[in-house]
């Protein structure tokens, strides 16, 4: 078994040796194809990382547009504290409220002076739980909460954050269907050329055959060889990911924000770099299992 | 060893190759298969060794229907029939010695005895100097002394060979034919489609003539 | 000649004919390369189309901070005019600097009402030609504001402007490295397909010369071939492209902007999409070339 | 027609193929080249056809030194001269008549003149049925006369054959003699290589032998 293991990898290594283009040719489409695909994976993963760090920021205000009384105030305060949803409520003062506003405003906040401290209104700040940051139920919250605060305003970052999600879910699906397609075409084209190597070789299978050769025998090498391509393309694409990553997106990243430090880019984790170099060897032998199908049979 | 039951084969609708054939070659035998060019001698050697099926008939060979078995047992037969094709189907990337290390290989031979192995038979056929060399560095007579090595490595139960001396000059040809007759003695059956009326009569033998794809005749000399 | 060039594309479409799957893989390799390259192009014509527009609006602003006396401010507007670079002056009085102030804050516009008008600064709002519309050069002219308009804050969108032509640059310089990477590797791809055609076909090659074809005789139809898979390549690229274009990118854009229809997309023009599909042709014929200069030396 | 002088071939260091070959061959000439399996014939002939060049030596064909000739010459030069190859060396891809039209169609024949001639070159070898098959549906020596076909059909200046008959049986091989024979009374010098001894002395012709190499004798019978 092990002797026969051993003559398996030496006729696949020899292969690849006196085929030097045609391996090339593999691994090349192999690795650009996976590049592509994990850099899609990528761009996809940080764009959702960015969303959910957006969403931690997502809570609802209650402008007290005529300042209630403060026992009205404790007693809202403290029904809207009870709500599933609701992680915390902050009373900001007016006062508060101009701070803040001035703060904002930075160089032009000069144009405030002499503005009265009470011109803005107090407001209550609702963050809430991580699992209620999204849209979903969100409605009936809402609900509840214009019957607890009657008469005040109710804002929340709905447009905002519809405007995004939606920009996600396209970009999602994006990535779906492009590295559907790109995983497509690249099992068409290793596929294809393996098929190539089987036709320009096509002599040796049918001698094989002819000479007693089990099927088992003629394609454990090319399996082998596919997965060793396959192998390689892997490990090339991570390679060049990686160099895409440094050089490429962190670059636009760090060019678009001012503070990079705050927000750092996720790689691949060990795991999905594992995945990655897995995924190669399963192009690689799923491409020459395809191939190897229409040609033995003689 | 080997016995056909109104074999019949047309590749195509309006042609037959070979027509209602019945034949039985016993064990140890040493058969001629004579015809003109298009005689049908390729097309019945090929089904023997499964490269084609019969479009009606039976053939059996060591007992074994081999119009009735799968194609995964097609290999092990194969493993007891040594064949030296018409057009040697050599491989040309490869070198000589590795061409004939394949049909050991192929039957998952121990490499020591592989190479002990194919280094006789190619001496046997004189060509242990050409080694190293792909087929395409060799002359045609030498192309077909390997593909006679290749065949006769394994030492098969069955030797097919179809026109085994076409490239070869007389002096090589009788070399061979001593080689396949010690195989012969050996035990080996023998199958030898030629169109070469010198060679029968230098070396009497059963003699069955094709013509049109039937038997038209089957001789066998009194001397053996 | 014409008889020849007739039997030539005769012989080119039978041997697509014969290897469809050769053909197939060598057309869709190049169509996947040029898709990639042409997706890559028109987002970056999209983002520089977006930085022009960006462009215009950069204008320089001069906030006077202590009204100045109207003959001199007429005197700074005039002075300022004459500078070549300057395009159009426009007075902002402090009344209309809050009335845009207000606009600006919208819901939250209420808050100011009781603020004096008076209390915001009036400023001179310079717009610029378009071709000093960029960060070189803009220094000299920020002098020379300094001397006219001196003791007033001069204010322009320089951070803003610095960051977003580096990212520019960046995407430029990606989009370089990455298509001329793809183009490569499409090339490679291709030209390895049709090497490996060619080593099925060696016999084929072999034979003619040995029958008396000159070299151009054998070519010459492997080289139509290869210009007809690339022709296609390069359609098929075309139609993705507009697939990916009316799909993708502009579901992406509506999701992210909400009045797209202010920005339009730019897809190619007619003279780019003549380029995409000659480019195909360009490849299959480039990549026949390489190939065939190796196999024929009988 | 065919000069050849002190021309040697080693295609390795070690190994000489041809030995300074000293031969004239002249125009409408018939001549057999005899000689042992790896005598050289082949290198022979594929010399003269400009497959191989000399290591040393001078070749005249047709009062052109082809050893001193361009790359690009060379499709010309192959234009004058038919070959029948050892190993055929037939489109196994392309019909029979395809295999044959294209040495018209590769030397810029019309249409309707390439299948005028194609049709008759195969009806001349007895094989106008097989017009639509591919080689590999064909007997080893029908594909020999396919070969056969393809290099009388170009009507060539000079005819080289290499073991024509080497898959023929003798009724055949006597009809394909006769079309040398014809082709060689039209003024096309023929050069045919074989081992087989039947050959010359059924058509007693020029008979040049090799060996190792070397010519050991250069014979002509007086009734020619
Ligand atoms: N694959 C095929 N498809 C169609 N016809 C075939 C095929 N192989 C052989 N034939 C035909 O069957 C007949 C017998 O062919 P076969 O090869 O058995 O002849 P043969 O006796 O070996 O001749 P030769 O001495 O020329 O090799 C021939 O007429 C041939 O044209
Ligand atoms: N390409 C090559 N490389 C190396 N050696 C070669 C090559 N071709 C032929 N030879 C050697 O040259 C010698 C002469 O070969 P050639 O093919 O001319 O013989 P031949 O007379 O045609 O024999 P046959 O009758 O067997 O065809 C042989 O020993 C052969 O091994
Ligand atoms: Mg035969
Ligand atoms: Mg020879």
């Amino acid at each position: 078994m092990l002797d026969k293991m051993r003559y398996f990898i030496m006729r696949a290594l020899r292969n690849m040796r006196q085929w030097p283009f045609l391996c090339a040719a593999s691994v090349l489409t192999m690795a650009v194809a996976l590049t592509m695909v994990a850099t899609f994976f990528l761009v996809v993963v940080n764009v959702e990382q960015l969303t959910q760090r957006w969403s931690k920021d997502l809570q609802v205000v209650v402008y007290l547009d005529r300042a209630p009384a403060p026992s009205a105030l404790t007693q809202m305060v403290s029904s809207i504290r009870e709500m599933a949803e609701v992680a915390q409520v902050i009373h900001v003062t007016p006062a508060e409220a101009m701070a803040q506003f001035r703060q904002r405003l930075g160089e032009n906040a000069a144009l405030l002076q002499g503005v009265d401290n009470d011109i803005l209104p107090g407001s209550l700040e609702i963050a809430l739980h991580a699992q209620y940051q999204q849209r979903d139920g969100m409605d009936q919250l809402l609900a509840r909460l214009k019957t607890v605060a009657a008469g005040h305003d109710i804002h929340y970052g709905q447009d905002w954050l519809e405007r995004f999600e939606s920009f996600v879910s396209v970009l999602r699906l994006t990535g779906l269907a492009l590295g559907g397609f790109l995983l497509f075409a690249a099992l068409f084209i290793v596929s294809n050329t393996i098929r190539l190597t089987f036709y320009a070789r096509r002599d040796e299978l049918e001698i094989m055959a002819l000479v007693g050769a089990t099927e088992r025998f003629i394609k454990t090498p090319f399996l082998l060889e596919g997965a060793l391509q396959g192998l390689f393309g892997g490990l090339l694409a991570l390679l060049a990911l990686t160099l895409i990553f440094k050089g490429i997106l962190v670059e636009i990243v760090h060019s678009l924000w001012v503070t990079p430090a705050a927000f750092s880019l996720l790689f691949l984790n060990g795991h999905q770099q594992l995945i990655l170099v897995f995924g190669g060897v399963l192009l690689g032998v799923f491409g020459s299992l395809t191939s190897l199908k229409k040609l033995i049979q003689i | 060893m080997i016995q056909l039951f109104n074999v019949t084969k047309s590749y195509r609708k309006d042609s037959v190759a070979l027509k209602d054939l019945s034949l039985e070659i016993g064990k140890g035998e040493f058969v001629y298969v004579a015809g003109a060019s298009g005689a049908g001698k390729t097309t019945l050697l090929r089904m023997l060794y499964a490269a084609e099926k019969p479009s009606r008939g039976q053939i059996l060979i060591d007992g074994q229907n081999i119009t009735r078995i799968g194609r995964q047992k097609i290999p092990y037969l194969r493993r007891k029939i040594g064949v030296v094709f018409q057009d040697y189907k050599l491989l040309n990337s490869r070198s000589v010695y590795e061409n004939v290390a394949f049909a050991l290989e192929a039957q998952g031979k121990k490499r020591y005895e592989v190479s002990k192995k194919v280094y006789q038979a190619l001496k046997e056929v004189g060509l242990e100097h050409r080694l190293n060399r792909t087929p395409l560095e060799l002359s045609g007579g030498e192309q077909q002394r390997i593909a006679i090595a290749r065949a006769l490595v394994v030492d098969p139960l069955i030797l097919l060979a179809d026109e085994p001396s076409g490239n070869l000059d007389q002096a090589v040809a009788t070399e061979i034919m001593g080689l396949f007759r010690r195989a012969n003695a050996r035990g080996t059956t023998v199958v030898l489609a030629t169109h070469d009326p010198g060679l029968y009569k230098r070396f009497p033998r059963r003699l069955i003539s094709l013509d049109g794809g039937q038997v038209v005749s089957d001789y066998r000399p009194d001397t053996v």
